[in-house]
């Protein structure tokens, strides 16, 4: 029981940080159905500002966070001006060769700039473990995790739903020649998402990078990919979903880690989400409404 | 035996029953039009006669044979064929190439054939090539057999449509709107030819449309849907003086 | 007609050293580390006067991680830029990969880091592979070495394997230390494995721990092993974790955490922090040319280019009919992992050195006679 | 109130609208009539800024809006009712209200509105949650001017907007535009039921493959026999 | 009945071309005027050509949108490699075990999966070729993470350019036949498609498992030729590296295919020296054409020498790739 609440903790940790660098995925895809590939090495970028305010700059925690959330939502937005606004009207998976493309620069042109070695944050955050109930143990930087992807997810949703901006968001992923009859501007509300979901991805590199202290160049490559399958998994394009299935791949993880073999988690985890589309064909929180004829 | 029979047919969408315990009988040559108002489950129906739809309950007999639960390939395959309510040509490709895939079912070689490019191949290309040509004939569509689908005149996509669909070679032929955005002229050129198609196919036609001139002008016998329930059935003459149908579809004094 | 265009090439003003590298992709990393620490010795050379009077270039073509392409980086390194020898690649898979092509092309290859046996060994004939040859330790050695170390001097009887699946390096030493363990009456009660991507190892360590191992093997590189070391800690596992030479590199400490490292040990050619002027030059060298502190893979890529240009030197003519012959006839070469020579398998001849790491620094420990 | 000069469009190769000027006088109903693919459509999306013309000037209330971006022109007070409804489906419908009153900051007025709007379709307020994508295609065409009102235009642009809907509907539709521009709201409105456009327009044009090919009174188009003879069916 | 004629006349011309070039390539590789590096890129090509055309009559022409491409090839590279490491059959056998195994996998991928549409089904089959990785690293009897070595080096440049030659013909005849009109029509309106009377499952299923086998067939011959196969090779970078190939190509041009695979694998081995600029230069590249040629670099259009006569139609060339999401 001990043990199996100790992997409980490990995946919801684990799955905290799939979930969180997912929450930018899906909200972008959710309004310019992109699957931005870059995504994870903004991250990437994310990971190694934070490193560059605190090691080199000698920043605290909060404002590294701040500035790579910042200059992460800049690049986000240049992203997109750049490599997909020319191709919003070109088929989709015309963007997402691009998003491959700008996926491989910010890897390689980060490598040319840092050289691919790995960087070692320096002790911004100091860590504590907590002991609960006997023997499992949780460390703050957990828990921090898990809260900030937590306030995060509702801040999200709480706009994407709630909030003017969000309503613009909706309505320009449906239809942007109509959103624009209705006043709304099409180029700042993707600008808007890509900075918010720049900005998220940017968060999660520098807290992951804290956490496991250590950045490289092809970070983001693994973490991108699994958080994308996090959010089919969850449904893309929704925001809960999002954070459900980072949570639910983190824990499947665990446990197959825990008490199957190490060896097989990967193909596990990627069978148990086949099972899940195949069962539920629009992920575990989508609707599969087939278009009406 | 009626060529077509729907059986108390029901369907609902959540908590709304978009059609109820609807009845309706299509005899062989018959041309039949489903009015009512917008909303009323007209295009519903379709959906459920070409399993689109899987029906709540009830039964449509095709030839006596319940044909509720096959995929809408395999009620193509047995002889009804539609068009939609919003265009779904295959818009990228050529006007003829629209026909040829609709010809599918009934192409003589097989993918051995394909592959291989046996003699089979060339004989069968050929008839569905002078096939789908005379139908574009018929359609008047010949010119434009080698245009894009999607930059043809709306008129002419609608009538593409159609083609399409009589390409399939169907007994029963379902055209969900086909006057939609044509202007008079157009939809006058269209009833004589679904007139004409319905005589030299021997085809039975069950159409919706809200232009009323082409509704009284070619059925013969007319449903009225509201509510998912049919509340008249009749000649056009009838259906035009019904008090029922003038209050909730044409309005006082139709124009 | 590949011998007279070789020939060509022995007579022109400069010498071609290939390097068949992974510079980017999964293990650039290595790849990069290798290349430095090559180039830095052929500098030194070519700064010095070159060898047999001519320059050294050393031409590095990116092999992407991939074996497909390090046969095709072997192939244009042989047919279009004439190279008299290849270092590289990185790893055991690269090498095997585009061996075949070098062979049949009669050029000598040095590998700095292909560990398997049967890199320089052909696995059905138990030949030795004439135009193959190596730098660093083989599986065996740094396997059987810290089995015996873990029964003799940590008295431990129960062990947890814990490998890094990519990795052939890591599931040999794996291998054999299982098998020296197991011969000297200790028992693996656990095998368990990760993928180098992998940022978080809480849950495997969390099932090790239940295992109650009186060691861990992590015969990994030390990117992994620094996070694994750390969340072990984490998590309250106390034992000894043991490594090879993958884990020699000033980053572990800064991943892991000096306080974390303590009571961990792994076998490695010499010590970056050890007292030998050899190493102090090396180090200070490279820190001054790349801004960082070398690795192993920088060291190893070092001594490559040591034993090459001895060779060449040796030899009296860049042929690499010639070089191969004088590789095989290496003996005691200073470089910068010990004193090198080759054994009749093309393997070099050097102790190991047991390191325990200790504040953040490493400290000698024990020596491992080859 | 608006008024185009001699505007050309292109799409690609392709001359769309080869010079054509229109005017549309404050209060008036303005249509335009013709055939499928005549430049309709291009003509009102040029007027609204969602193409662009090539050469030519459009001016609202004076002002050059040529070229100008969308949403600036509909915060101007101009608004269309795109043709093929363009409601947001994946949105329930009283969302897509809200969208229509997406510029109009007032929440009280908003509400206000959008209570007309369900007093006007009583099967916007039956389906008030539902998704759009969801309704029938009238239904649809409901929701798509109700969208449009509530951005309180100075100027509707309404494209096709009986198109698909039942005989009732249609006579709904027009006298809600009657209506719309009793209250003070300047229409232009294109139409392929040229016989029912023109009996409740001021003034009409008729266009012919990218050009004006006729214009008028709207009573004495109706009575001239070319129109009669190509749009009215006889 | 000329039509029929001049389909025969054309095709023997082609022929005549291809049994040319090859004999010329032989010729040059024989005299040592070609020399390996050379005759490497040269089979790479192929392999790549037989990757990018297979792949494209799944996300091309059939509109599906599949990134696990490299798993079907994993499945024949390793098929085929162990018949001839384990069994002395010859390579034509071993290549066919290879392709048959991969179309096995892609009937038992497909049937299951088709279902899901756009994004989710691009999820699903790449995480069906990191299954068949992960599963391949754990096999020792199959090499495990080390692959298998020791393969003998018996594709050689005439069995790769004929099998390229009868994958892209087979492929072409197939898209040319009411089957391919039936596969194309599910890209372009399924719903459309299943109401003309189309089985669209069956269509997707064919279509996949024809593209599985060409992937499965280009595995083998990869094995055949570089010697040593490792899982990594096959990860899923190297199905990206397909997909790009066929959407710089244009999806639904098998003449686009072959020219971007050729283009590729060219800018790929000339980069060779530089190393992390590369894979820049690479992704600057993609950005770049994409940018440019949306459609790709074909479109749908395929290449021939009439493009380039004044008559041909322009026609408004707004392509419809593979129906990404719902
Ligand atoms: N997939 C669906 N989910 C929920 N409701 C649906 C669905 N399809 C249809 N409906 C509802 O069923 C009712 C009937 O729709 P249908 O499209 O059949 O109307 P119709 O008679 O064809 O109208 P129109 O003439 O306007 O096309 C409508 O109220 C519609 O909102
Ligand atoms: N996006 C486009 N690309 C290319 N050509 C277009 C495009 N949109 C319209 N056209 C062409 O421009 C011309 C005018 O089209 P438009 O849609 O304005 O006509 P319309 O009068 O509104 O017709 P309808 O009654 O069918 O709505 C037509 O020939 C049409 O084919
Ligand atoms: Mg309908
Ligand atoms: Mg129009």
């Amino acid at each position: 029981m001990e043990v199996f609440l100790q992997q409980l903790i490990n995946g919801i940790s684990l799955g905290s940080i799939y979930a969180l660098i997912a929450l930018g995925y899906t909200m972008v895809y959710g309004i310019v159905q992109l699957i931005n590939f870059a995504h994870g090495d903004v991250y990437m970028v994310g990971a190694y500002l934070g490193f560059f305010a605190t090691a080199i700059l000698g920043w605290s925690f909060l404002p590294a966070l701040v500035m790579a959330m910042i200059v992460c939502a800049i690049l986000g937005v240049v992203i997109e001006k750049l490599a997909y606004k020319p191709l919003r009207n070109a088929p989709r998976i015309t963007a997402l060769i691009t998003a491959i493309g700008v996926s491989l620069f910010l890897e390689y042109g980060t490598m040319l700039l840092v050289t691919p070695q790995v960087r070692t944050f320096p002790q911004v955050l100091p860590e504590v473990q907590w002991k609960l109930l006997g023997n499992l143990t949780v460390s703050n930087r957990q828990v921090i995790i898990l809260v900030i992807t937590i306030v995060l997810m509702v801040l999200l949703q709480y706009i994407v739903h709630k909030t003017k901006i969000g309503k613009a968001m909706r309505a320009v992923s449906y239809d942007k020649q109509a959103a624009q009859l209705m006043g709304i501007n099409v180029n700042q509300t993707i600008s808007a998402t890509f900075a918010i979901g720049s900005a998220l991805a940017a968060a999660a590199g520098v807290l992951v990078g804290i956490y496991y202290n250590a950045i490289n160049p092809l970070m983001g490559i693994m973490p991108g990919l699994k958080a994308f399958v996090a959010a089919v998994l969850g449904g893309i394009g929704i925001i809960p979903g999002a954070m459900t299935g980072g949570f639910l791949l983190g824990i499947v993880e665990a446990m197959v880690s825990g008490y199957g073999k190490s060896l097989y988690r990967d193909p596990v985890a990627f069978v148990i989400l086949i099972i899940i589309l195949i069962v539920k064909p629009a992920g575990l929180f989508g609707k599969n409404v087939r278009e009406k004829v | 035996m009626a060529l077509l029979s729907v059986n108390n047919l029901s369907i609902s969408f959540g908590g709304l029953k978009a059609v109820s315990d609807l009845n309706l009988e299509l005899y062989k040559n018959d041309l039949a039009g489903l009015i009512g108002p917008n909303g009323a489950g007209k295009t519903t129906v379709f959906n459920m006669l070409t399993g689109v739809y899987l029906p709540t309950s009830g039964d449509i007999l095709l030839d006596g044979k319940s044909i509720v639960g096959l995929k809408p390939y395999q009620i193509n395959q047995r002889g009804i064929a539609r068009t939609f309510q919003n265009i779904r040509l295959f818009s990228d490709l050529t006007v003829i190439d629209n026909l040829k895939i609709a010809f599918h079912s009934h192409s003589k070689y097989g993918l051995l054939g394909a592959i291989c490019r046996l003699p089979g191949f060339y004989s069968g290309e050929r008839e569905i090539h002078e096939r789908s040509m005379e139908l574009l004939r018929i359609f008047n569509l010949d010119h434009k057999w080698d245009e894009l689908a999607k930059n043809l005149p709306y008129g002419e996509q609608r009538r593409l449509e159609i083609a399409r669909a009589m390409a399939t070679q169907p007994r029963l032929l379902l055209l969900d709107e086909p006057a939609a955005g044509m202007n008079p002229q157009e939809t006058q050129d269209l009833m004589n030819l679904i007139r004409w198609i319905r005589n030299e196919f021997d085809l039975t036609i069950l159409l919706i449309e809200h232009d009323m001139s082409l509704v009284m002008g070619v059925c013969e016998k007319i449903y009225v849907l509201d509510y998912g329930q049919i509340i008249a059935l009749g000649t056009p003459d009838e259906i035009k003086n019904n008090r029922r149908v003038i209050e909730a579809y044409l309005g006082e004094e139709a124009s | 007609g590949g011998g007279g265009e070789t020939k060509q090439a022995a007579d022109a003003k400069e010498i071609i050293i290939g390097g068949n590298l992974e510079l980017s992709g999964a293990v650039a990393t290595f790849g990069t580390a290798i290349k430095n620490g090559a180039q830095l010795y052929f500098d030194e050379v070519n700064a010095a006067g070159g060898v047999l009077g001519k320059q050294i270039k050393f031409d590095v073509l990116d092999n992407k991680s991939d074996a497909t392409e390090a046969t095709n980086v072997a192939t244009r390194l042989i047919t279009q830029d004439k190279v008299v020898a290849i270092i590289g690649a990185a790893t055991t898979g690269n090498t095997m990969g585009y061996m075949p092509v070098a062979i049949d092309a009669k050029i000598p290859i040095i590998t700095p880091s292909g560990t398997a046996l049967e890199v320089t060994v052909d696995p059905n004939t138990k030949k030795v592979r004439d135009y193959v040859f190596r730098t660093c330790f083989i599986d065996p050695f740094q396997g059987t070495a810290m089995a015996n170390f873990a029964i003799k001097d940590l008295k431990a009887k129960t062990a947890v394997l814990y490998i890094d699946n990519n990795s052939p390096y890591s599931k040999g030493l794996a291998q054999f230390f299982e098998e020296s363990f197991t011969k000297q009456g200790g028992k693996i009660v656990g095998k368990e494995a990760f993928v180098p991507e992998d940022q978080d190892f809480k849950a495997t360590l969390t099932k090790i721990k239940g295992l109650n191992p009186d060691v861990i093997y992590v015969p990994a590189y030390y990117e992994p092993v620094g996070k694994i070391v750390k969340q072990g800690r984490e998590l309250g596992i106390t034992v000894p974790f043991l490594g090879g030479d993958g884990w020699d590199s000033p980053k572990l400490p800064e991943i892991a955490g000096a306080a974390a490292l303590n009571n961990t040990y792994f076998t490695n050619h010499y010590s970056s922090q050890q007292d030998d002027p050899v190493i102090k030059e090396f180090v200070k060298k490279y820190q001054a040319k790349y801004g960082q502190v070398p690795d192993t893979f920088a060291a190893l890529g070092y001594d490559t280019a040591v034993l090459l240009v001895n060779a060449i030197k040796n030899a009296g003519d860049a042929s690499p009919e010639k070089i191969k012959d004088a590789l095989a006839k290496s003996k005691d070469v200073q470089a910068v992992t010990g004193k090198l020579s080759f054994d009749e398998n093309h393997n070099p001849i050097k102790g190991a050195v047991i390191l325990e790491m200790k504040d953040g620094k490493q400290a000698f420990k024990t020596y491992v006679k080859p | 109130m608006l008024k185009v000069e001699d505007i050309h469009v292109y799409y690609g190769a392709i001359h769309a609208i080869k010079g054509i000027s229109l005017e549309v006088p404050q209060g008036k109903i303005v249509t335009l009539i013709g055939a499928n693919g005549a430049g309709k459509t291009t003509t009102l999306n040029t007027i609204c800024g969602l193409t662009k013309p090539k050469s030519g000037k459009i001016f609202f209330e004076g002002k050059d809006i040529t070229g100008v971006d969308t949403q600036n022109i509909v915060r101007l007070g101009l608004t269309q009712v795109p043709e093929g409804r363009r409601i947001f489906a994946n949105m329930p419908v009283y969302e897509n209200l809200e969208l229509g009153a997406f510029l109009n900051k007032d929440k009280k007025q908003v509400a206000q509105d959008m209570e007309r709007v369900y007093a006007r379709f009583p099967r916007l307020l039956e389906r008030k949650h539902q998704l759009a994508g969801s309704l029938s295609g009238g239904e649809q065409q409901m929701l798509a001017m109700g969208r449009a009102l509530m951005s309180r235009p100075k100027l509707l642009l309404l494209d096709e907007p009986s198109m698909g809907l039942s005989p009732i509907l249609v006579k709904e539709i027009f006298s809600i535009i009657k209506e719309l521009n009793e209250q003070g709201t300047t229409i232009l409105l294109v139409e392929q039921n040229a016989k029912m456009a023109l009996s409740i327009a001021d003034k009409g044009y008729v266009v012919e493959t990218g050009r004006i090919v006729m214009a008028g009174d709207a009573q004495e188009l109706l009575e001239s026999p070319e129109v009669k003879k190509a749009y009215l069916g006889g | 009945m000329s039509m029929f004629q001049r389909q025969i006349g054309k095709q023997f011309a082609i022929l005549l071309v291809l049994v040319l070039i090859w004999l010329a390539v032989e010729f040059m590789i024989r005299f040592g005027i070609l020399n390996p590096f050379y005759e490497l890129n040269l089979i790479l090509i192929g392999i790549n050509i037989i990757l990018a055309v297979s792949l494209n009559l799944i996300n091309g022409f059939n509109g599906q949108f599949s990134i696990g491409h490299a798993g079907f090839m994993a499945v024949g590279a390793y098929g085929a490699a162990m018949i001839t490491l384990k069994t002395q059959l010859p390579l034509p056998l071993a290549l066919l075990f290879g392709a048959l195994l991969a179309g096995v996998f892609g009937v038992l991928v497909g049937i299951p999966t088709l279902r899901l549409r756009g994004d989710y089904l691009a999820i699903a089959t790449l995480g069906f070729g990191e299954i068949i990785r992960g599963i391949i690293v754990n096999i020792d009897y199959i090499g495990g993470a080390y692959g298998l070595s020791g393969i003998p080096k018996i594709a050689t440049w005439s069995w790769v350019f004929w099998l390229t030659v009868l994958t892209v013909i087979i492929i072409t005849n197939f898209v040319n036949s009411t089957h391919g009109r039936a596969t194309i029509s599910i890209r372009e309106n399924e719903i459309a498609a299943e109401a003309m009377g189309i089985n669209t499952t069956k269509y997707k299923v064919m279509a996949f498992t024809i593209g599985s086998f060409f992937a499965g067939l280009a595995g083998g011959l990869h094995a055949h030729y570089f010697y040593t196969i490792q899982p990594n090779t096959f990860n899923f970078l190297k199905s990206f590296d397909i997909l790009v190939m066929v959407v710089l190509g244009g999806q639904g041009s098998i003449t686009g295919s072959i020219i971007a695979a050729i283009f590729l694998t060219i800018i790929s081995a000339s980069l060779q020296s530089l190393a992390a600029l590369r894979l820049v230069i690479y992704a600057l590249l993609l950005i770049i054409i994409m940018l440019f040629r949306p459609q790709g670099l074909m479109g749908t259009k395929e290449f021939s020498f009439k493009m380039f006569s004044k008559k041909s139609k322009d026609r408004e060339e707004k392509p419809h790739g593979t129906a990404v999401g719902q």
